[in-house]
C-alpha cells in the first residue's frame, strides 16, 4: 500500500476527482441505458477505475498515447474527454465525441491522444505497438499505454506484439487489466497460468503485478515502467489486478459470482481506499469529499442535459467519415 | 406443431444430433457455463458435460483450428463463432485448411464441421460487431455456406449441416434469435442447396434469404394490396445455390429484385443479380434490381443503422421500379 | 521511355516516395537483408536502412497491426505480405481496423497505408499458395483496392496510393514480377479510381484487370484476326470502381465479357457483370459473359493448374458467344 | 550423445536406412527439378533426417499422428508412405500420394497416419492439437506429433493452440525443428528469446532442448516427451535444433549463411554420426553401409521411374475431391 505523504495535495484531489467522475458518469450512463436512452453493449468499468486513473495520470498526453479496449469510458475520462461528448456519443448524437458513428466501444479523443476504443478482443494490441513504432521512428520522447483485459490475453496477436515489441524496443506498456472474468468466464478456467506476468518472460520483457485498487499503486508502478522504457529501452508487460462491479456488459446478470465475491471487494472500492488514505492523512474533509462529489454528480448530469438537446447526424452522415 | 423461436430451433437441432452421434460436440467461447452468448446453447452442458460442450478462451484462429484438426480425425465438431464478426481472426483457418483439406490431400481427408453463430446487423453497436459477412465465405470453393431465415428451415438445415461431411458455414441472423415460428415435434431434415418458394407469385420475383425475408414478406403483402403478386424465393443455401429454382420462378414472372443485408460490392446478391441477367436473359422485361446493405461500415446511431439496411420500403420502391410502376 | 519489368516499376515507386517524404516506410517478412521473397525490395535497405526498411518475424496478424497504429500516429507505412495468401491471417486488421478506424472515430483518425504483395495464381503451388483474393478485399467499404496490369500504371498508381491518406490494397500478379513495359523516366501520378481503355474497338468490350490483360490482348489481337473490334477496358482500381468508364464502352459495343482471374461466386467480375446488365440494360445485345478462375481451390499438377484459369481460347469463346458467333 | 550399446542391430539399420532413404529420395528430387521435371517450392529436408526419423520411431502410426509444415517429405517417408507415390506427387501425377492436387508441401497418407503437409506457417498446430482433442475424447491412447520451424513460432496460432493445448491437457507433442533461418532470416534476428523452451513457461507446458544431429537423441526424448504425456497427461514442447544444407526452397541460394557455417553442420552430419557409431560398436560394416546406401538409392531411382511413367490426372479431375 502506498502511502499519500509524499504527494502533494491537488495532485491526490484530481486523483479523486477523475475516479469520482468516471464513477458517476458511468451511473447516469447506466441510468440512462435502463431508461432505453442508450442501447448496445454498454460495458461499465466501474470497480476499476484506479487503473485508467492512475496510469494516465504518469503520463503527459503531448506525447504519450492510450489506446483500450471497448470497456473504454474511464480511460476516455482520464485522458481528459469532455464528459457532454462522451455522453453524447452514448446517445449516438452527432456532438459525441465519434459523431455518433462509434458508440461506447469507440471512444476517441486524438486531441487528448486518446485513440479508442475497440471492439475486437487483442486487436488493438499491435497497433498500440504501431503507435510507439512511430516514437521510436521519430525519435520522440513518449510512451503508448496499451491497455487490454485479462481475456485478450490468449489472442495470438498479443504474442506475436509483444515479440516484435521486444525485438525493436519499442516504448510501449502492455496492461493487462484483470478483472478476473472474461464475460462470464473466470480466467484460471482458460489460461494455462494464473500469474500473467509470467507471460514476459517468452519475450524478454520485464514485467510484474500491480495492485489496482491502490491508485496510488497503479500510479507509482506506471512510473517505474516509463522509468524503464525510456531508461532501458525496453516495453514492459504489467498485470494490474481489479474488479468490475458490474456485469460484463448492461445485459449481463452475473450469475457466475457469488455476492461475497463482489461484497469483498466491494470493500476495496479504489474510492474508498484512497479517501480514507487521504482522510487518515489529514487532507481530505467530509465536506471536500462531498463537494467534490457534487461536482462530479453535476458534470454528469449536465452531461445528460447536454446529450438529450443535441442532434442526431444527419442520414447523409452515414456516407461521411469512411474515406479521407 | 410448436411455436418456438430462432434460437430453440438451433438448439433443438443441437441436441438431438448430439443425443443421436457421441461424435458430435460443442465448442467455443461461453458455450458452456454461461449457456451461450446469445443463450443458443442453454441446458447442454448439464446434459452432455464439459467434454462435449467445451468453452474455449479467447482465441478464434486456435480453436477453429482445433476443430477443424478434430474433424479430420473423424468427429463431427460444431464450432460457435460468438459472432461471425469475431471468425475473421480464424479466416485463414476456415479459408486455407478447413476448405482446402480435402482437395490437397487428394480426397483422403473430410473436414466434417459446422462453423455457426451470429451474423449480420445488431443494434447499436457500430461498425465493428454488425456485419453480414456472407459473401465473404460464399466466396469460398471448399465450403458449404447455409443461411435459414426461418426457425422450420434452421432446425432442419443444421440437423443436415452437423450430418453433412463437408465444412458448413452456418448464419444465425443475430437478430432473428426471438423470432418466432412452427417446428414439428417429430424428427425432420432439410436438404442442404435447395431454395423454397415462400410464396408464390406471378408478377415479380422477389428473392432473398436470412432475416430480411420478413422484410420481404411485409413488402410483399403490401405490394398485394396494390394488386401485385410477388413470388418469394428463399434461397436458405448460398453455396451450393439453387440455381435452377430462381431462374424457374424469374422466368415465370420476368421481373426480379434481390434483397440481401450484405455490402453490396462482389456480394451474393450482386452474383445473383449477374447470374439471372445472364441466364434469363431473354425473359426479363426490367434490369435486375438490387436491395442491399449501403456500401457502408454500420454507424452506432439507431436511425442511421435502420436507414444503411434493406427497409420494407426500399423493397416495394424497388418492386415498383422494377414494374415500371 | 525505359523499358522495365513490373517488378522494376514498384521498386521505383517505393524508392521514389521513400525519398520523397521520410515519414514512408516499408515492413514485411524478408523485405529487407533478403531483398524481398520476390525481389521488389532489392537494395531498399542499403539505400534507407534497417529504420525504414523493417524485416519482421512471420506473424502476419501483427505486423499488419503494427503498421495500422504507425499509419494513425502519422507515418505512412507500406506493408508487405509475402503473397495475398498469408493476407487472410491479418484479416480481422485488414477489415476491423484499417477499413473502420476513420468511421468508428467519426473522423478523427486516418489511416494511410498501403498493403501490397503479390497475388493470385503462381505455378505448381497448390491450393493454399495460389489464389486471387481481390474479391474478398473489394468487398469491404473503407478500403480502396488497386490492381495494375503493367509495369507504367504498377508504378503510377502505386505512388499514388502511398500518397492516398485511406488504407489501399495493392494487388501484384505473383507471376508478372519479370514482365516488361514502358515507363517515363520522369515522375508521373495516376490517379486512383480511373479506368484505362487498352484498346479501341466497337465490336465488343472486353474488362479485365492485372495479370489476365495480356491474356485479353492477346485474345483481341486474335479477334481483330477475324475482323472483330475489341475495346478492351481495364479496370486498374476496383474500389472505387469506374463504373462510367465502362458503361461508356458497353453503350457503344453493346456486347461485354469480363475476364478475372478470381473465382466466381460474390466477385468482382459478377458484380461488375450484374452492373452492366442493370445499367447498360437497353443497350445489351447479349448476356454479359464472364471468364473467371473455375469454382475450384487451385490443384498441383500443371496442365489442370493452367486449365482452371482464364485461357486466351477461354476468351475469344466468349466473346464469340456474346457475338452469336 | 546417446549409445548405441542398448539397441538392437535391426532397429539401428532401421534408422540408418530411413535417414539414407530420405537423403537419397531428396537428392534425386532435386535432381529432377533442376531437369524441369518438377516446380514450384520444393523445401528439402537434407540435414535434418533425424529429427523426422528419430522421433517418428518411437510412435506407434496405428494410434499416433503426424502433422508437419511444407517441408514434409522427410516425415512422409518416415511415417511409412511409399517413395513412389511421394515422387509421383511432386512429378504432380494421378498416382501421387495426393493424386497430383497437393504437390512438394502437401503430402498426406492417412493409412500411415501421416495428416499433411500444411503450406501456411504456423496454422497446422491447432490442427495437431485438435487430432489430439480427439484422442483425449474417444479416450484412446495415441499421441500427435506436430513438427514445425523456428519461423512457426511467432505465429499467434502456436501460443493460443499451447495455452488450450495445456488447459485441456491434450496428447500433444509439439516439436519445433529449430533449423536457424525461417527463410533467409537467422531466428535470432525474429525472435526475443534464444532458447525457444522458455516458451513453455507461459503456459505450463514441460519443454526443453534436443540435439537434433543426433537420431538417438532425438529417439530418446521424444520418448521421453511420449511418456511425459501419457503419465503426467500434458502437452510437451521440445525445440529440436537441427540444420538444413540446402536453400530454403530450390530457388533460393542461401546467401545468407557463410560457407564455413554450412560446412560445420555438415561434419555434424546425422547420417554419418550414426554410421560413425554404428562402426565404432560393431554394428556395421562398410559393406552393408553401402548396401544400404544402394538401396535406397534403387528405391529413389525406382520413384522416378514410376512418377516418369504415371499417368497425368484427366481434366476432369479438377472439380473432384473438392465435397465429400
Ligand atoms: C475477437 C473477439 N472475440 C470475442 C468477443 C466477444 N467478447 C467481448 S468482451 C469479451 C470478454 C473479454 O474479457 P476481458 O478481455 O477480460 O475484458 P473485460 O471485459 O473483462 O474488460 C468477449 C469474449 C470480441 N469482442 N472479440
Ligand atoms: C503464414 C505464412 N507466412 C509466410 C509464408 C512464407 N514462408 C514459407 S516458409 C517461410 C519460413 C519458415 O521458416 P521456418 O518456420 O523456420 O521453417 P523452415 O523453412 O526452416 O523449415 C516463410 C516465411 C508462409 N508460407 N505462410
Ligand atoms: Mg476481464
Ligand atoms: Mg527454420
Amino acid at each position: 500500500m502506498s502511502t499519500v505523504n509524499k504527494y502533494e495535495k491537488t495532485f491526490l484531489m484530481k486523483l479523486l476527482e477523475q475516479m469520482l467522475l468516471i464513477r458517476r458518469f458511468e451511473e447516469k450512463a447506466a441510468q440512462m441505458y435502463g431508461l432505453r436512452k442508450i442501447g448496445g453493449f454498454c460495458h461499465l468499468y466501474i470497480g476499476q477505475e484506479a487503473v485508467a486513473v492512475g496510469s494516465i495520470a504518469a503520463l503527459d498526453l503531448k506525447k504519450d498515447y492510450v489506446l483500450t479496449a471497448y470497456r473504454d469510458h474511464g480511460h476516455a475520462l482520464a485522458c481528459g474527454m469532455d464528459p457532454n461528448g462522451a455522453m453524447a456519443e452514448l446517445y449516438g448524437k452527432v456532438t459525441g465525441c465519434s459523431k455518433g458513428k462509434g458508440g461506447s466501444m469507440h471512444f476517441f479523443d486524438e486531441e487528448n491522444h486518446m485513440y479508442g476504443g475497440n471492439g475486437i478482443v487483442g486487436a488493438h494490441i499491435p497497433i498500440a505497438a504501431g503507435m510507439a513504432f512511430k516514437i521510436k521512428y521519430k525519435q520522440e520522447d513518449g510512451v503508448v499505454l496499451c491497455y487490454f483485459g485479462d481475456g485478450a490475453i490468449h489472442q495470438g496477436v498479443f504474442h506475436e506484439t509483444l515479440n516484435m515489441a521486444k525485438i525493436w524496443n519499442l516504448p510501449v506498456i502492455f496492461i493487462c487489466e484483470n478483472n478476473f472474468y472474461g464475460m462470464g468466464t473466470n480466467y484460471k478456467r482458460v489460461s494455462s497460468v494464473h500469474d500473467y506476468s509470467i507471460m514476459g518472460t517468452s519475450y524478454g520483457i520485464p514485467a510484474w503485478q500491480v495492485n489496482g485498487m491502490d491508485v496510488l499503486e497503479v500510479y507509482e508502478e506506471t512510473q517505474k515502467a516509463i522509468k524503464m522504457v525510456k531508461e532501458e529501452k525496453t516495453p514492459v508487460l504489467l498485470e494490474i489486478q481489479t474488479y468490475r462491479y458490474r456485469g460484463h456488459s448492461m445485459s449481463d446478470p452475473a450469475k457466475y459470482r457469488t455476492k461475497e465475491e463482489v461484497e469483498e471487494y466491494r470493500n476495496q472500492d479504489p474510492i474508498i481506499i484512497l479517501e480514507n488514505k487521504m482522510t487518515e492523512a489529514g487532507l481530505l474533509t467530509k465536506e471536500e469529499y462531498t463537494e467534490i462529489d457534487k461536482r462530479c454528480k453535476n458534470i454528469a448530469n449536465e452531461s445528460v442535459r447536454f446529450a438529450e438537446e443535441s442532434e442526431e447526424p444527419p442520414l447523409e452522415a452515414m456516407y461521411e467519415d469512411i474515406y479521407a | 406443431m410448436a411455436l418456438i423461436t430462432f434460437r430453440e430451433a438451433i438448439r433443438q437441432a443441437i441436441d438431438e444430433e448430439m443425443a443421436r452421434d457421441e461424435n458430435v460436440f460443442l465448442i467455443g467461447e461461453e458455450v458452456a457455463e454461461y449457456d451461450g452468448a446469445y443463450k443458443v446453447s442453454q441446458g447442454l452442458l448439464d446434459k452432455y458435460g464439459p467434454q462435449r460442450v467445451v468453452d474455449t478462451p479467447i482465441a478464434e484462429a486456435g480453436f477453429t483450428g482445433i476443430g477443424i484438426g478434430a474433424a479430420m480425425a473423424g468427429l463431427r465438431p460444431i464450432v460457435e463463432w460468438m459472432t461471425f464478426n469475431f471468425s475473421l481472426l480464424a479466416f485463414d483457418q476456415v479459408v486455407n485448411n478447413a476448405a482446402k483439406m480435402r482437395h490437397m490431400s487428394g480426397g483422403q481427408v473430410s473436414v466434417p464441421i459446422v462453423f455457426r453463430g451470429p451474423n449480420g446487423p445488431a443494434e447499436y453497436l457500430s461498425s465493428q460487431h454488425s456485419q453480414a459477412l456472407q459473401s465473404l465465405y460464399a466466396h469460398v470453393p471448399g465450403l458449404i455456406v447455409v443461411a435459414p431465415g426461418t426457425p422450420y428451415d434452421a432446425k432442419g438445415l443444421l440437423k443436415s449441416s452437423i450430418r453433412n461431411d463437408n465444412p458448413v458455414i452456418f448464419l444465425e441472423a443475430e437478430l432473428m434469435y426471438g423470432w418466432k415460428g412452427e417446428v414439428p415435434e417429430e424428427e425432420y431434415l432439410i436438404p442442404i442447396g435447395k431454395a423454397d418458394i415462400k410464396r408464390e407469385g406471378k408478377d415479380i420475383t422477389l428473392i432473398s434469404y436470412s432475416k430480411p425475408l420478413r422484410m420481404v414478406e411485409q413488402a410483399a403483402e403490401q405490394l398485394a394490396g396494390e394488386g401485385i403478386e410477388a413470388e418469394i424465393v428463399d434461397l436458405r443455401t448460398l453455396r451450393p445455390l439453387d440455381e435452377e429454382a430462381v431462374y424457374e420462378s424469374v422466368k415465370k414472372t420476368n421481373r426480379c429484385v434481390i434483397v440481401d443485408e450484405t455490402w453490396p460490392f462482389a456480394s451474393v446478391a450482386s452474383h445473383l443479380g449477374w447470374l439471372i441477367s445472364r441466364n434469363c436473359f431473354d425473359y426479363l422485361d426490367a434490369p435486375v434490381e438490387l436491395v442491399t446493405s449501403e456500401d457502408v461500415p454500420m454507424p452506432y446511431n439507431h436511425t442511421l443503422e435502420l436507414e444503411v439496411q434493406p427497409t420494407v420500403k426500399k423493397i416495394t420502391d424497388a418492386a415498383k421500379r422494377v414494374l415500371y410502376l
